[in-house]
C-alpha cells in the first residue's frame, strides 16, 4: 500500500451513491432516434463522413477525427441517417452544436469488427491510431481524446500510470459499478496502456467509500503480471480533480499551467481504461457509456449502459423519474455538473451521471448576502487559494488582480460556493471572470491585429501616391521624349493584324444583321402565311450571302497561314457561327416547307427547292468550318470578337431599354412598339450569346483529340463528335466503346489458354482501351462546356439583377429625399416626386424583365 | 543691516546652486514624445471607425493625451472608459451619445447576390477586411472585421449588413452571477446591466 | 479676455471649494478647528497670504519662467507668511501661542501653493485677487463650520475665547450651550475632525445632488444633434 | 415539469451567516452568566439595552440606505455587536454611554463604511475605544466583585440597578466604583508587584476576573470546536501575549506582572476569542491570522506596561486592523502548483 498524502481543503457533501448501487448495470432501450454530436471532446470536432439518408450499421464511423486533438464517432446503433445538423448538446449554456442524427432499425446490426488478436505485435504508433479511431475519449469529465495522453510517451517521461477512480463528486457510482462487474475489462486495459506508455508504477486511486469495489479490484488484479497498486484514500471532494488526486497518490503537484505528464505522470480514467480495453480486444469502438441514473425523483436509481446519442428522457423513462416531482435535471455531478431544460439532449462519451432531483434535494439557492470574509471557503479550497479575494476582484471586474492571485488555478470545484455561509456564487464568478479575462484576451488580440492590418493598409496608401506621383513624372518625361522622337522621324505604324480584326467584326456585324432580318421574317411568316414564299426567298438569299462569306473568310483563313492565330481564330469562330446559322436557316425552312406543304401552297415546290438549296448551302458551310478547323490551331483567344459581338449587342439592348424608360416616361404612343423592339433585341442578345457558347464548346472540342494525339482510325470513327453540341452521339460513342472492351476484356479472359489469341486479344483491348479513354475525354470536354455557356447565360441575368438593384437603390434613395424635402417644405418636392415616379417605374420594368428570366 | 544683507547672498548663492541643478535636469531628464499615447492606443478598440470624430483611433488617442474628453468611443464602451479613467486617473464618465450608443458586437456581412462589385466598400474597409475585384462579387473576411460599419454607407445598393456576431460553444460565455441583495439603489449602473440580460442563476 | 468673475466666486464658495472638493490644506484644516477662535483666526492668515501671493503672482506672472515657478512662487509666499507670522506675534500674542506652528506651516498650505500655481500663473490680475480671496473665504468658512461643530459637541460652547481675537470687546460672546457639559473628548481630538470633515463633504455631496436633481426635474429637454461629429478614416483609392 | 437552468454547484451547505452570528452569541452565554454573578445585573441590563439600540440604529441605517430591512436585520450581526460591546462596558455605564457606544459601532464604524462585511475596524472595539477616549471616568468605573451583595448574599435588586443605570449616575456612584486590577497594577506607585497584589484589595479578588476570563475562554473553545473560526488568531495571540510577560517577569519579577495575570484579566480574553477572530476586520490566510495575533499581543503588553491606559485589547485590535490588509498582501498561501505564494498587489492599488 501506498502512502497517501493529504491536499489542502476538500469538503464533504452527503453521498447519495448508495441509492444507485442496488441494481446492477442494466443494458438502455435502444431508442428510435440517436442524437450525435460531432463534438463530444476538447479539440477539433470531427468531420462527418456519411450523408443524410445513408444507411449506417452499429459501429460504422460516421464522423472523422480532425487534427492531432480529435476523436472519431461512430454510429451507436444501425439505422438510416436523417439529418446533420445544428441541435441542443449537452452544455451549460443550452446551446445547439452540429450533431448527426440517426433513426435506429431496431436491427441493430454491427458492422463487421475485430479486435485485436495480438496488440503486442503492433507498433505502438499504429496501436495509438487504433485506439484513435475507435472513438476513445476520457470519459471521466473533459473528454480530452485518450489517444493524446497514450503519446505522450514521445516528449515527457512518464514514470507513473494513475487509474482515476476516486469517482468523488456525490451521486455518480458509474465507475463504482464498472469496477464490480467488468473489473477484469479495467485490468485489461491498464495492460494495454502499460504496454504504450511502459510506466515503472501503476497506481489505481479509489475512495474508501467503495468497499466492494475495492474487493473486486483487488481480486481482478491477481491474474495480472504487472504490479498494481490500489491506493484507498480518504472520501472527500474533489479527491477526484486529476491534480489533486496526483497530489494523493504520488506527493507530486502538477505545476500551475502545465499537464501531469509534465511531472512524469498520465491520469486515465477508470472508464475510458475499459473502453481502451473494449477497442482492442473486441474491436467496438466507443459507442456507449454507463450512466448513472438517480435523484430523488427517479423511482428506480440505477446505472445503465447507454449508446451515446440517446436522449436523456429514454433513460429518465427506464428510471421511472416522476415528472411530476422532479425540479432540476442535473447532468453531471451535483458538485460540477450543469442543469439542461431540455429532455430531449443526448447522452454523450462524457455524461457520467444524470440527476432528477426533487425541490427537497437540490432547492433554489437563497440570496446571496454581503461576504463576511469568513473564510471558511479558503479552507475548502482543494488549490489553495483566497476565493474571498478572488470574488472581489471578479465582482469588481478587476481582472488583472484576479490573475495575479492565481484565478486561472481554480479547478471550478465549487467547494467554496459549497461552504459559504452567505450562499455567495463564488464559483459563478470565477468562471465569468475566466471568460471574461479569455475575452478580453482575444479581443486585445484582435484589435493590435486591426491596428497592424490599419497601419500596413496607411502605409501602402501613402505609398501608392508616392508611386503615383513618379509615374507621372515619368510618363511626363516619356511623352516629352516621344514627342521629340516623332519629330525626328516620320513613322508609320504596322497595322496589318489590326486590319484584319476589323475585316472580321464587319463581317460578324453583317452576319447579325442577317440574322435580324431572318428572324424578322420568321416572325411575319408566322403571323401571314401567304407570304411564305417571299419572305423564305429572302431568307435562302441571306442565307446563301452567308454561306458565302463564310466561304470567302475560309479561303482567307486557309489561303493565309502567314496570318496570326490571334486574328484567324475568331474567324473560325464566325464560321462556325454560320454554320450553325445556316443549319438553323435549313430547319426553319423545313419546318415551313412542311406547313407549306400541308396547306397545299402552290409555292411547295419552290420552297421544296430552296431547302434543298439550303441544305447544300448549310453543307458547305458545315464543311467550310470543319476544314478551317482542321487547318489552324486553336488559340487562347478565339472568343473576343465573338465576344465582342454580343458586348455590342447588349449596348443595343441597353440604349433600346433607356429609349424604352423615357418614351414610357414620356407616356408616348411609341412604347408598346419600342417594348417590344426591346423583347427582340433581348432575344438577339441571348443568341449572340448561344453562339458565343457554342463557340466556347467548339474550342473545347477541338482541343481535346488534338492534346491526346488520336490514331487515325479513331478520328474515323468519330466523326459525329466533331460535330458541336452532340452529347447524346458523343454518351453513346463512350458507352459503345465501353461495351466493346468489356466484351473484349471477357474474350481475352476466357481465351487465356491459346496464346496466340490472347495476344492478339490484347493489342485489342489496348486499341479500344484507348478508343474508349478518348471517347470519355471528349465527352467531359463537351459537358464541361455545357457547364461553362450555363455559366454565360448566368451573365446575362446578372448584369440584369445588377440593373434592378441598382434601379430599387435609386428608389429608396429618392423617397428619402422626398422625405427630407417634405420636411424641409422643400419647393423641390414636385420635381423629387417626379423623379420617383420615373425611377419607379424603371425598377418595376427591371423587376418585371428579371422575373421573366428567373 | 548685515542680517539682511547676509541673508540675500545666502538666498543668492542656493539661487545660483539650485538654478544649476535645475538647468542640468532640464537637458538631462528630457522627455522625448509622450509615451502615454501609445497606452491609450492601446487601450482603445482599433475599429478604426471614426465615430469619435478623429480619423482612427490613433488620432484620438492623441488627442485624448491632450485632454480631449475620454468618454467618445462607442465601440470601446464603458469598459474601455473605465480603462482609460483607470489609465488617466480621472473619473470615468458615461459615454457621450452624441458620438453613438454602445451596441453588441456585429461584423459586415455583404449580401453577395446583391453586390455589384463596385469595389466601394473595400476602399472604405479601414483594416482591409473585404475581398473581391471590379465586376466581381465582393466577401467580408470575418475575422478581420473590426465591425465599424464604415462599408455600409458607401455601398450603392445597400447590401452590406451589420449582423451581430453570432454566439457558439466555442465562444459563449458564462454570464456573471446576479449580485445579491447587496445592491443598492445607487450603485446600479452597470452591474445592473450586466444583470439583465442573462436568465436563470439563483436570485 | 473675458473674465467670468461670477464663476470665479462661486468656484471658491461652493463648486471648488478648497476644502471640501479639493481637500487641499487638511494639516491645519484638521489640527486647529478645535474652536471657532481658532478656526477663525487661522482662516484669515490664510486668506490674506492667499490674496497677497495671488496678487504678486498674477502681477509677475510673465517673468517667471515656467522651469523655476515653484520655487518662485515659495518665495513669494513664504514671505508673506512671515509678514503674517509677524503681525499676529504683534497683535495677538496669545493666538499666536495657541497656533503655534500651524501659521509658519501657512507656508506648505496646499491651497495657496495649488491657486499659485492653478490659477494665479495663467490669469490676470483682478480675477486672481478675486480668486485669492474667494478661495480663502470658502476655506475660512469650512474651518469655521467645523470649529464650531468641535467646539459645541466637545466642549458644549460656541465663540470661547473670542477676545483672544477681537479683543475685550468679545469677552462675552461665548455661548455655553449646555450646563455642565461634561465634554466628548472625541471630539476634540484629531480624529473628531476628521470625521466631522467627513460628514461636512456627505453633507454638500446630499446637496449638490439635489440642486442637481432640480436642474434635471426643470432644464428642458434638449434635443441632441446626434452622430454629425463622425470622420471617415477611409478615402478613396485614387 | 419546468426545468431552469442554474449553475452548478447545485448542493449546499446548510449553513448560513446568521447561524454563525447566533452561535457567537451564544458562546458569550458563558461569560454573561460569570459577569452577572460576579458583578450584578448590570451587565445584562446593559446587554438588553444595547441590543435594542444597535437594531434601532440598524434598521435606521439599513431603511435610510434603501436596502432589503428584514433581509439584513436577520443576520443577527448588530446584536452581536451590542453583546460585545455591553461585555466591554462597565456593568453600570450609565446608559448614554452605551448609547453613544452603540450609535458609534453601528452607525460610524459599520454602516458608514457600508454595511456588514464592510468594515475594516471591529465595530465594538471602535466604539469601546472611542468611549474610553472621551469618557474616561465613566470608563473606569467598574465595581469591585461581589461588592453588590449585601448581608447573605443579596444581590443589589434589579431595579436599583435600572435606576442606576438609567437614573442619575453621580449620587450613586462612589458608593459601587472600584479600579480594576489592571489599573491597580498600573498605578500602583513605586510598589513592586509582590508587595502590590499585598495592598490591594482589589487584587486580592483577582480570582473573579480570573473565572469571567474562564468563562470566556470556555464559550471560545465551543466555537473552535465548531470551526467557527480556526485556532490561528487566538493562539497566537494568547501566546505572544504570554511570552512576552513571561519574558519580562523572568527579567524582573518585581517590576513586570506574571504572565498569567495579563492572560487572565482585563479584556485578553474576550478579545481572543470574540473581538480578535471577527473575519471581516482581521486578516485571511491562516498565515496571515498568526502574525495578526501575535501582533495583538505585542501591542497589549507594551501598552499595557508603558502606555497610558491600563487595557489595550482595543487599540492592539484596532491597530491590527489596520493592518490586516497589509498583512494579508504578504501571507498569501502558495497555491496548488506554484512553487512560491505571490506576494504583494500586482497592478494598481
Amino acid at each position: 500500500m501506498s502512502k497517501i498524502f493529504a491536499f489542502h481543503g476538500g469538503i464533504h457533501p452527503p453521498e447519495n451513491k448508495k441509492q444507485s448501487t442496488r441494481a446492477p448495470i442494466r443494458l438502455a432501450p435502444i431508442p428510435e432516434q440517436l442524437t450525435i454530436p460531432i463534438q463530444q471532446h476538447i479539440g477539433a470536432p470531427a468531420k462527418p463522413c456519411v450523408q443524410v439518408g445513408e444507411q449506417v450499421l452499429k459501429g460504422q464511423m460516421i464522423a472523422e477525427a480532425q487534427g492531432r486533438i480529435s476523436v472519431s464517432i461512430h454510429a451507436s446503433s444501425s439505422g438510416t441517417i436523417t439529418d446533420i445538423s445544428p441541435q441542443a448538446v449537452p452544455h451549460p449554456s443550452g446551446l445547439e452544436a452540429p450533431c448527426i442524427r440517426i433513426k435506429t432499425d431496431g436491427q441493430d446490426q454491427w458492422a463487421p469488427h475485430q479486435g485485436l488478436a495480438d496488440y503486442r505485435s503492433l507498433p505502438q504508433l499504429e496501436l495509438i491510431d487504433y485506439i484513435r479511431n475507435h472513438g476513445i475519449a476520457g470519459m471521466g469529465g473533459a473528454g480530452f481524446p485518450t489517444d493524446v495522453k497514450l503519446h505522450l510517451g514521445d516528449d515527457h517521461i512518464v514514470n507513473t500510470l494513475i487509474i482515476n477512480a476516486a469517482e468523488c463528486e456525490p451521486y455518480i457510482t458509474a465507475d463504482d459499478m464498472l469496477i464490480r462487474e467488468r473489473a477484469e475489462q479495467i485490468v485489461g486495459g491498464i495492460e494495454i496502456i502499460n504496454y504504450l506508455l511502459n510506466p515503472t508504477h501503476i497506481l489505481i486511486g479509489i475512495e474508501d467509500n467503495k468497499a466492494h469495489a475495492i474487493r473486486v479490484l483487488e481480486d481482478a488484479l491477481r491474474h495480472t503480471e504487472l504490479n498494481i497498486d490500489i491506493v484507498v484514500v480518504p472520501t472527500k471532494y474533489p479527491s477526484g480533480g486529476e491534480k489533486q488526486l496526483v497530489r494523493l497518490l504520488t506527493g507530486v503537484e502538477v505545476p500551475s499551467g502545465r499537464i501531469p505528464a509534465d511531472v512524469g505522470i498520465v491520469c486515465q480514467n477508470i472508464g475510458t481504461v475499459a473502453a481502451i480495453n473494449q477497442a482492442v480486444f473486441h474491436g467496438t469502438p466507443l459507442i456507449s457509456r454507463i450512466v448513472t441514473v438517480t435523484g430523488g425523483a427517479a423511482g428506480k436509481p440505477q446505472n445503465l449502459e447507454a449508446l451515446i446519442g440517446t436522449p436523456i428522457s429514454d433513460l429518465l423513462e427506464t428510471a421511472q423519474v416522476n415528472h411530476k416531482t422532479l425540479s432540476r435535471l442535473v447532468m453531471g455531478g451535483p458538485m460540477m455538473g450543469f442543469t439542461i431544460e431540455d429532455d430531449a439532449i443526448p447522452i454523450i462519451k462524457t455524461s457520467n451521471c444524470i440527476i432528477a432531483a426533487v425541490k427537497e434535494e437540490m432547492p433554489p439557492a437563497p440570496p446571496s448576502q454581503a461576504c463576511i470574509r469568513c473564510g471558511l471557503c479558503e479552507q475548502a479550497c482543494p488549490a489553495e487559494l483566497l476565493p474571498q479575494q478572488l470574488f472581489w476582484f471578479s465582482k469588481s471586474r478587476e481582472f488583472e488582480k484576479a490573475k495575479h492571485h492565481n484565478l486561472f488555478d481554480c479547478i471550478e470545484c465549487g467547494a467554496c460556493s459549497y461552504v459559504c455561509p452567505s450562499n455567495i456564487p463564488l464559483v459563478q464568478y470565477y468562471r465569468f471572470a475566466k471568460n471574461e479575462i479569455r475575452a478580453e484576451e482575444a479581443e486585445q488580440r484582435k484589435s493590435d491585429q486591426a491596428r497592424q492590418r490599419f497601419e500596413a493598409r496607411q502605409a501602402r496608401l501613402e505609398q501608392a501616391v508616392l508611386d503615383k506621383e513618379i509615374r507621372r513624372k515619368e510618363r511626363a518625361e516619356q511623352a516629352a521624349k516621344t514627342q521629340a522622337a516623332k519629330k525626328a522621324s516620320n513613322e508609320t505604324a504596322a497595322k496589318t493584324p489590326e486590319d484584319n480584326i476589323k475585316q472580321l467584326k464587319t463581317a460578324a456585324a453583317i452576319t447579325r444583321t442577317k440574322l435580324k432580318k431572318a428572324l424578322s421574317a420568321l416572325e411575319v411568316a408566322k403571323a401571314d402565311s401567304s407570304d411564305n414564299i417571299a419572305q423564305l426567298d429572302l431568307q435562302y438569299k441571306q442565307a446563301d450571302h452567308a454561306a458565302e462569306e463564310a466561304q470567302k473568310a475560309l479561303e482567307l483563313a486557309q489561303s493565309g497561314p502567314q496570318v496570326p492565330t490571334t486574328s484567324a481564330a475568331p474567324d473560325i469562330k464566325q464560321l462556325k457561327t454560320q454554320a450553325a446559322v445556316a443549319r438553323t436557316k435549313l430547319k426553319k425552312a423545313q419546318q415551313a416547307l412542311k406547313i407549306a406543304e400541308d396547306k397545299g401552297h402552290d409555292g411547295a415546290d419552290t420552297l421544296r427547292a430552296t431547302v434543298v438549296q439550303l441544305e447544300e448551302k448549310s453543307a458547305a458551310a458545315q464543311l467550310a468550318f470543319a476544314s478551317a478547323e482542321t487547318s489552324t490551331a486553336s488559340s487562347g483567344s478565339p472568343l473576343l470578337a465573338l465576344k465582342e459581338s454580343t458586348d455590342k449587342a447588349l449596348g443595343t439592348l441597353k440604349k433600346a431599354e433607356a429609349a424604352l424608360e423615357t418614351a414610357i416616361a414620356n407616356n408616348s404612343p411609341a412604347a408598346e412598339k419600342m417594348k417590344a423592339g426591346v423583347v427582340k433585341l433581348k432575344a438577339k442578345y441571348t443568341e449572340a450569346l448561344a453562339a458565343q457558347k457554342s463557340a466556347e464548346l467548339n474550342t473545347q472540342t477541338t482541343s481535346a483529340p488534338k492534346a491526346t494525339e488520336v490514331p487515325a482510325q479513331n478520328v474515323e470513327q468519330q466523326p459525329t463528335a466533331r460535330t458541336p453540341a452532340d452529347l447524346k452521339a458523343l454518351k453513346q460513342n463512350v458507352s459503345i466503346m465501353r461495351t466493346k472492351l468489356k466484351k473484349a476484356e471477357t474474350l481475352f479472359a476466357s481465351a487465356e489458354a491459346d496464346s496466340e489469341q490472347a495476344g492478339e486479344l490484347q493489342q485489342e483491348i489496348v486499341r479500344l482501351t484507348q478508343l474508349h479513354k478518348d471517347a470519355k475525354a471528349q465527352l467531359d470536354a463537351e459537358e464541361a462546356g455545357k457547364i461553362k455557356a450555363a455559366a454565360a447565360q448566368g451573365i446575362d441575368l446578372k448584369k440584369l439583377k445588377i440593373d434592378a438593384a441598382l434601379a430599387r437603390a435609386a428608389v429608396t434613395k429618392l423617397e428619402r429625399s422626398i422625405k427630407k424635402a417634405q420636411e424641409a417644405e422643400s419647393a423641390e418636392l414636385n420635381a423629387l416626386q417626379n423623379e420617383l415616379l420615373a425611377a419607379q417605374q424603371q425598377a418595376t420594368q427591371f423587376n418585371n424583365t428579371l422575373s421573366q428570366f428567373e | 543691516m548685515s542680517a539682511v544683507l547676509i541673508a540675500i547672498l545666502v538666498l543668492l548663492s542656493l539661487a545660483v546652486v539650485f538654478g544649476l541643478v535645475l538647468g542640468f535636469a532640464a537637458v538631462k531628464f528630457k522627455v522625448e514624445g509622450n509615451p502615454i499615447v501609445d497606452q491609450i492606443d492601446d487601450l482603445l478598440p482599433q475599429t478604426q471607425c471614426g465615430q469619435c470624430g478623429h480619423p482612427g483611433c490613433r488620432p484620438y488617442a492623441e488627442a485624448i493625451a491632450n485632454g480631449e474628453q475620454i468618454n467618445k468611443c462607442p465601440p470601446g464602451g464603458q469598459s474601455t472608459i473605465e480603462a482609460l479613467a483607470d489609465l488617466l486617473d480621472v473619473e470615468a464618465v458615461p459615454l457621450d451619445a452624441e458620438h453613438g450608443e454602445e451596441s453588441i458586437k456585429t461584423v459586415a456581412y455583404i449580401r453577395e447576390d446583391e453586390c455589384i462589385g463596385c469595389t466601394k466598400c473595400i476602399q472604405a474597409c479601414p483594416v482591409d477586411a473585404i475581398l473581391g475585384a471590379a465586376k466581381q462579387m465582393h466577401t467580408v473576411i470575418v475575422s478581420e472585421c473590426t465591425g465599424c460599419d464604415l462599408c455600409v454607407e458607401p455601398c450603392p445598393v445597400d447590401c452590406i449588413d451589420m449582423l451581430p456576431i453570432e454566439t457558439t460553444l466555442n465562444n459563449w460565455k458564462w454570464t456573471p452571477p446576479v449580485p445579491g441583495i447587496e445592491l443598492i439603489a445607487t450603485d446600479t449602473g452597470r452591474t445592473i446591466t450586466h444583470a439583465s440580460n442573462k436568465e436563470g442563476t439563483p436570485s | 479676455m473675458n473674465i467670468d468673475y461670477r464663476k470665479i466666486t462661486l468656484d471658491g464658495l461652493w463648486h471648488n471649494n478648497p476644502a471640501l472638493v479639493q481637500l487641499l490644506g487638511l494639516c491645519p484644516l484638521l489640527a486647529v478647528t478645535a474652536s471657532v477662535v481658532n478656526s477663525i483666526s487661522l482662516g484669515i492668515a490664510s486668506t490674506l497670504v492667499l490674496i497677497g501671493s495671488n496678487l504678486t503672482i498674477s502681477t509677475f506672472r510673465k517673468f517667471v519662467p515656467d522651469a523655476v515657478r515653484l520655487p518662485v512662487f515659495v518665495m513669494i509666499i513664504a514671505s508673506f507668511v512671515t509678514c503674517i507670522e509677524l503681525l499676529m506675534q504683534a497683535v495677538t500674542y496669545e493666538l499666536y501661542q495657541i497656533l503655534g506652528i500651524f501659521i509658519p506651516l501657512i507656508v506648505t498650505n496646499c491651497v495657496i501653493m495649488g491657486r499659485a500655481d492653478a490659477f494665479a500663473s495663467k490669469n490676470p490680475v483682478s480675477a486672481s485677487l478675486l480668486d485669492g480671496a474667494m478661495m480663502g473665504i470658502g476655506f475660512t468658512v469650512v474651518l469655521v463650520i467645523l470649529g464650531g461643530l468641535r467646539e459645541a459637541l466637545g466642549s458644549g460652547t460656541l465663540f470661547a475665547d473670542m477676545h483672544l481675537l477681537f479683543g475685550p470687546m468679545a469677552e462675552n460672546w461665548t455661548i455655553t450651550l449646555v450646563e455642565d457639559y461634561k465634554g466628548f473628548l472625541f471630539a476634540i481630538l484629531p480624529p473628531g475632525a476628521f470625521v466631522g470633515l467627513g460628514l461636512l463633504i456627505a453633507l454638500k455631496n446630499i446637496i449638490d445632488k439635489r440642486l442637481k436633481d432640480r436642474q434635471l426635474a426643470n432644464a428642458p429637454i434638449i434635443d441632441q444633434d446626434s452622430g454629425t461629429k463622425r470622420v471617415r478614416v477611409t478615402g478613396l483609392i485614387s | 415539469m419546468a426545468l431552469i437552468r442554474i449553475t452548478s454547484p447545485h448542493v449546499h451547505k446548510p449553513t448560513s451567516t446568521a447561524g454563525i452570528m447566533r452561535l457567537v452569541i451564544l458562546a458569550t452565554l458563558p461569560g454573561i452568566l460569570a459577569m452577572t454573578f460576579f458583578f450584578g445585573w448590570g451587565t445584562l441590563i446593559n446587554i438588553i439595552w444595547a441590543s435594542a439600540l444597535a437594531v434601532t440604529f440598524e434598521a435606521l441605517c439599513i431603511k435610510a440606505r434603501h436596502r432589503p430591512l428584514s433581509f439584513y436585520l436577520k443576520d443577527n450581526s448588530a446584536i452581536l455587536t451590542a453583546v460585545l460591546i455591553a461585555l466591554a462596558l462597565p456593568p453600570f455605564a450609565p446608559w448614554w454611554l452605551t448609547a453613544i457606544a452603540v450609535f458609534v459601532a453601528i452607525v460610524i464604524a459599520k454602516q458608514l463604511y457600508g454595511g456588514i462585511g464592510q468594515n475594516p475596524f471591529n465595530p465594538a472595539m471602535v466604539a469601546y475605544a472611542l468611549v474610553l477616549i472621551s469618557f474616561p471616568v465613566e470608563m473606569t468605573r467598574w465595581t469591585a466583585p461581589f461588592m453588590l451583595y449585601g448581608e447573605g448574599w443579596n444581590i443589589l435588586a434589579f431595579t436599583d440597578t435600572l435606576s442606576l443605570i438609567f437614573g442619575s449616575w453621580a449620587e450613586h456612584a462612589d458608593a459601587f466604583t472600584s479600579a480594576t486590577p489592571l489599573d491597580e497594577m498600573r498605578h500602583r506607585g513605586g510598589l513592586t508587584t509582590e508587595e502590590a497584589w499585598r495592598a490591594s484589595d482589589v487584587l486580592a479578588n483577582v480570582g473573579a476576573w480570573h473565572a469571567v476570563s474562564a468563562a470566556y475562554a470556555m464559550g471560545g473553545v465551543l466555537l473552535l470546536y465548531k470551526k467557527i473560526f480556526s485556532w490561528h488568531t487566538p493562539a497566537a495571540f494568547l501566546l505572544s501575549l504570554g511570552g512576552i510577560a513571561t519574558f519580562f517577569y523572568i527579567i524582573s519579577p518585581d517590576t513586570y506582572a506574571d504572565p498569567f495575570f495579563h492572560l487572565t484579566v482585563g479584556g485578553t480574553m474576550l478579545g481572543a476569542f470574540f473581538i480578535a477572530t471577527d473575519p471581516v476586520s482581521s486578516a485571511t490566510s491562516n498565515k496571515g491570522k498568526i502574525w495578526f495575533g501575535i501582533g495583538i499581543g505585542c501591542l497589549i503588553y507594551i501598552i499595557r506596561t508603558w502606555g497610558n491606559y491600563p487595557d489595550a485589547v482595543a487599540f492592539s485590535i484596532l491597530l491590527m486592523n489596520l493592518a490586516a490588509p497589509f498583512i494579508d498582501q504578504y501571507t498569501q498561501p502558495r497555491a496548488y502548483g506554484h512553487k512560491a505564494p505571490k506576494r504583494g498587489m500586482k497592478g494598481k492599488a
